[in-house]
């Protein structure tokens, strides 16, 4: 379960990226988080992770108040998390097989289990035959869905998705989000940033948009819902 | 920690610095370096303290002039008198035949001019070796006790000197010693943060995904170390080699006199070879630890 | 006007990204280079730009043979070509304004000139208000705009664009394909890798297909042609 | 190159020192330190030198030994024709009432054995200092053609042993200072090297965006430079400061003669400004040069 109270994020250059936020996601929901670039989805999800610290307000993840966590204990919220990153956020000094691993590494999983889990999630990204490059050496879409695999092979509690489907071909990007309804369908909280108009509209799930840092909208079985 | 991740530990340390060898090529280079320079002064200082221990040791002792006309037995009951004083080491005699004959060896060039002595003014005497220098007062104060003895040559004051001037050297040089350590510890700890700054988007994605600190910094510490530990390594060999090398040259070119005053190799390389290692090792894990910290902070 | 003739890419890890290519592009022509993840578009773009080699095959830009093109002349090459790269390689340690500068400066442009033009291009992918502001400190969609501003500010006579709309919202991306489109009409050759299947599909301009490396059609007002 | 292009290369030089600052006063303080080493040996290679030369100017001199039995003029001829010899620079007349009082002096505590002299042994004689060492073996050879000399005395072992001497510290200090000026060039280069690839990301995407190579090398040779050169700096002041606070201790500990063996403070500085100076941006500018080609190499 995700709340947010009152939440307030302003950037050293003034930028107000988030304003008043309220909000809940129980367990078990797949949200859709939409809005125009530089809305603040990053922003939200940086809060989530600790990445960035709220300038005002409070986050509850799991009833637990994780505005007041002690550096110490970040890591251990983090864990609890799947997140695909916009930027990938890959090793560059590992391959995409050790990038996976080293998410199941950090939780002290068993080398069998590393070795049964890792290549049955690469290929569910589809990236079986990719498994000893280096990140530089791989395409674009190839790079988000390492990220992909990377966040869901620990069979995390929440999945936080940030434009998971930016760089994919539709054909992928449907495959990537069945994975996701699948994964949802397990139990898990999916909250995902995206600008895929058509996925939003054909998914008929909760969607909150966000515009200038304030949400202009939360609604069940909603639509991308902007006009071009 | 389970023994697995120990394991992933030990072996990320060595993939990083085999992924970064540029890198590591890099940074060995320079603790290597820096600790070379340090091997250096340790060979001189310590030499240079040797020699003046050395020349110390031969000033280090106490002549004890007989009173004229004594017969063998007293001198002999004296000698043994001297011989059981706490502190003495040694005692030999020296009569003034003797004394004559060494003083004009000593002389050299000059010893003709003893040969237009009327007769020989020098006494017959005992010269005593001490265990340590820190014992001549005593054994002096106790040879004043003593009958039949005319006067006590002790060269305090070219002792004292000496001493001064030992001192000081020693002290120069762990000055220098201690100086150049703390800038080979700035500089591979510097390496080392340089090293790392390279790695700082590494560290921080690894923080990301839920890596505690320890989980991160180990890898990196036990790689600091390895950086290290080789960096000193080559600059033992470097140093081990150089100073043999040198040893050789100068046994060669000087007579061998000069360099029984030197310190043997062997010697040499147990303070470098443990050392360098702690060093080395230490400051590099030490390094890696401590720079780590800023990068860990997200 | 560009051509590649029999050009062949096989990576070390023994993946072939491009097999056989032949095709003519000409000059003021609006391209979609479309294909599933993986299937080549980056590499075809990277092989223009001379950030790799291609390992059999001739490429002409201008009627200028690429391939032997000495080590000296690779810069002034990709001075005519303005890129957006798909991973957008600003430089971080500079602001919004010097990353556009910066291109400008390398051709010796007067100051005069930089003060003039890089605000108005800035304007023009709406980023006016975020010219002080560094990479790090932008949202995904406003570092693509960055690299966008930066591809566009030379007037360059080709211009390249691989996925230039990944991490747009659609009305955002609409802003610029106004922009591609108006530079398109005064005279600029443009290239897109795209992923975009509503915005092809609008567009109705020329279609390249790549997959696994060969092109499977080249079609004038084609569309993205993919159903899901 | 326009001009506002070279404009345009400084300041980015300077912008991008004070955008790395991290890694800047890192790269700086290593610099500074291996210069700080090299200052250190520098100066004790010199001074150590400068005792050495000074030692040997004291036995750099020729005593002719006359004959028994000259009168007053007959000597003062001698001085005279000794006086115009080619490299003589100074003669003085030492009569034997003298030269035994001196002999007593030196001998200090021993020279109570001269008191039981029967007659004075010595012989009148002349001093001579010569312009420059080299010169003494025709000055000897011109004196052996002067009539009236018994014996020409001339310490030609001892000086020539110190010369030796002399000659090897130089040896030893030149090469202890070459081997430091290499360790600093490559711990410099090698932070350098380090401090550009934590920016080789900045300098790839700046080849790919269309920059010629120069364009790309001169911000980064200059902030080289820049980084070099403040390192020089520091080094300068640490070991001015240092030298001049170490000359004041000698000079209060011991006495006025010791710190009159050493190089002025003065003089130190000019050799250390300029070479610190040239080394730091010199290695500096193409330690940058050298680590870049790597890097521009897309
Ligand atoms: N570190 C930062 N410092 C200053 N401003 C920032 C920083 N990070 C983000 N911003 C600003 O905050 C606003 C929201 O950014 P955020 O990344 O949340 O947008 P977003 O909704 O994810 O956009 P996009 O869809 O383009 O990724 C943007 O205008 C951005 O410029
Ligand atoms: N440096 C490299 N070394 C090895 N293989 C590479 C390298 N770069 C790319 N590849 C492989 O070549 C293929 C084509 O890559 P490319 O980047 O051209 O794809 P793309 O069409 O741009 O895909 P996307 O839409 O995902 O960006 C991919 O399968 C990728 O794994
Ligand atoms: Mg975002
Ligand atoms: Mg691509």
């Amino acid at each position: 379960m995700i709340e947010m109270k009152g939440v307030n994020k302003v950037y050293q250059k003034g930028v107000q990226a988030l304003a008043n936020i309220n909000l809940k996601i129980e367990k078990g929901e797949f949200v859709f988080l939409v809005g125009p670039s530089g809305a603040g989805k990053s922003t939200f999800i940086k809060l989530l992770l600790k990445e960035e610290e709220p300038t005002e307000g409070q986050i509850n993840i799991d009833s637990q108040d994780i505005t007041n966590l002690s550096r110490r204990k970040v890591p251990y919220l983090r864990r609890n998390i799947g997140v695909i990153f916009q930027d990938f956020r890959l090793l560059p000094n590992k391959t995409v097989f050790e990038n996976v691993a080293f998410a199941m590494q950090i939780i002290e999983a068993s080398s069998k289990d590393i070795r049964r889990q890792v290549p049955m999630v690469l290929g569910m990204v589809g990236l079986s035959d990719r498994a000893s490059q280096y990140p530089h050496q791989l395409s674009g879409g190839e790079r988000q869905r390492v990220s992909i695999a990377r966040a869901i092979v620990n069979n995390p509690s929440i999945l936080i998705a940030d434009e998971p489907t930016g760089n994919l071909d539709p054909e992928t990007a449907w495959e990537i989000m069945k994975v996701l309804r699948q994964i949802n369908r397990r139990g898990t909280t999916v909250l995902m940033a995206t600008h895929a108009k058509e996925i939003v509209d054909v998914m008929q799930q909760r969607v909150i948009a966000l515009e200038r840092g304030k949400i202009v909208r939360d609604q069940q079985r909603g639509a991308y819902g902007y006009e071009d | 920690m389970k023994i697995r991740t120990v394991k992933y530990m030990f072996r990320q340390g060595l993939v990083g610095l085999w992924r970064n060898r540029g890198m590591s090529v890099a940074s060995i280079g320079s603790v290597a370096a820096s600790l070379v320079v340090l091997g250096l002064i340790i060979t001189l200082v310590l030499n240079i303290n040797n020699v003046a221990e050395l020349t110390q040791m031969q000033f280090d002792s106490i002549q004890v002039y007989l009173n004229e006309g004594l017969d063998q037995n007293e001198v002999q009951e004296i000698g043994q008198r001297i011989g059981s004083i706490d502190g003495v080491q040694l005692v030999e005699y020296e009569s003034k035949e003797q004394a004559l004959k060494n003083m004009k060896e000593r002389w050299g060039e000059q010893g003709y001019l003893l040969e237009y002595l009327e007769n020989n003014p020098l006494p017959n005497s005992f010269i005593i070796s001490m265990e340590t220098l820190e014992d001549a007062d005593g054994i002096v104060a106790e040879l004043q006790k003593l009958e039949g003895i005319d006067e006590i040559k002790y060269y305090k004051e070219i002792i004292e000197n000496l001493l001064k001037i030992a001192g000081f050297i020693r002290t120069v040089g762990l000055v220098l010693i201690l100086i150049l350590i703390l800038v080979a510890m700035f500089i591979i700890s510097n390496t080392i943060k340089l090293t790392l700054n390279a790695r700082r988007q590494e560290i921080n994605i690894m923080k990301y995904v839920g890596a505690t600190n320890w989980f991160i910094r180990w890898p990196f510490v036990l790689e600091g170390m390895a950086l290290g530990l080789s960096g000193a390594l080559i600059a033992v060999l470097v140093v081990y080699f150089g100073y043999q090398y040198t040893f050789q040259i100068i046994s060669d070119r000087f007579t061998v006199m000069v360099s029984a005053y030197m310190i043997g190799t062997r010697a040499m390389m147990h303070t470098t070879i443990s050392m360098f290692s702690v060093l080395g090792a230490g400051v590099g894990a030490l390094g890696s630890f401590i720079s780590l910290r800023k990068h860990l902070r997200v």
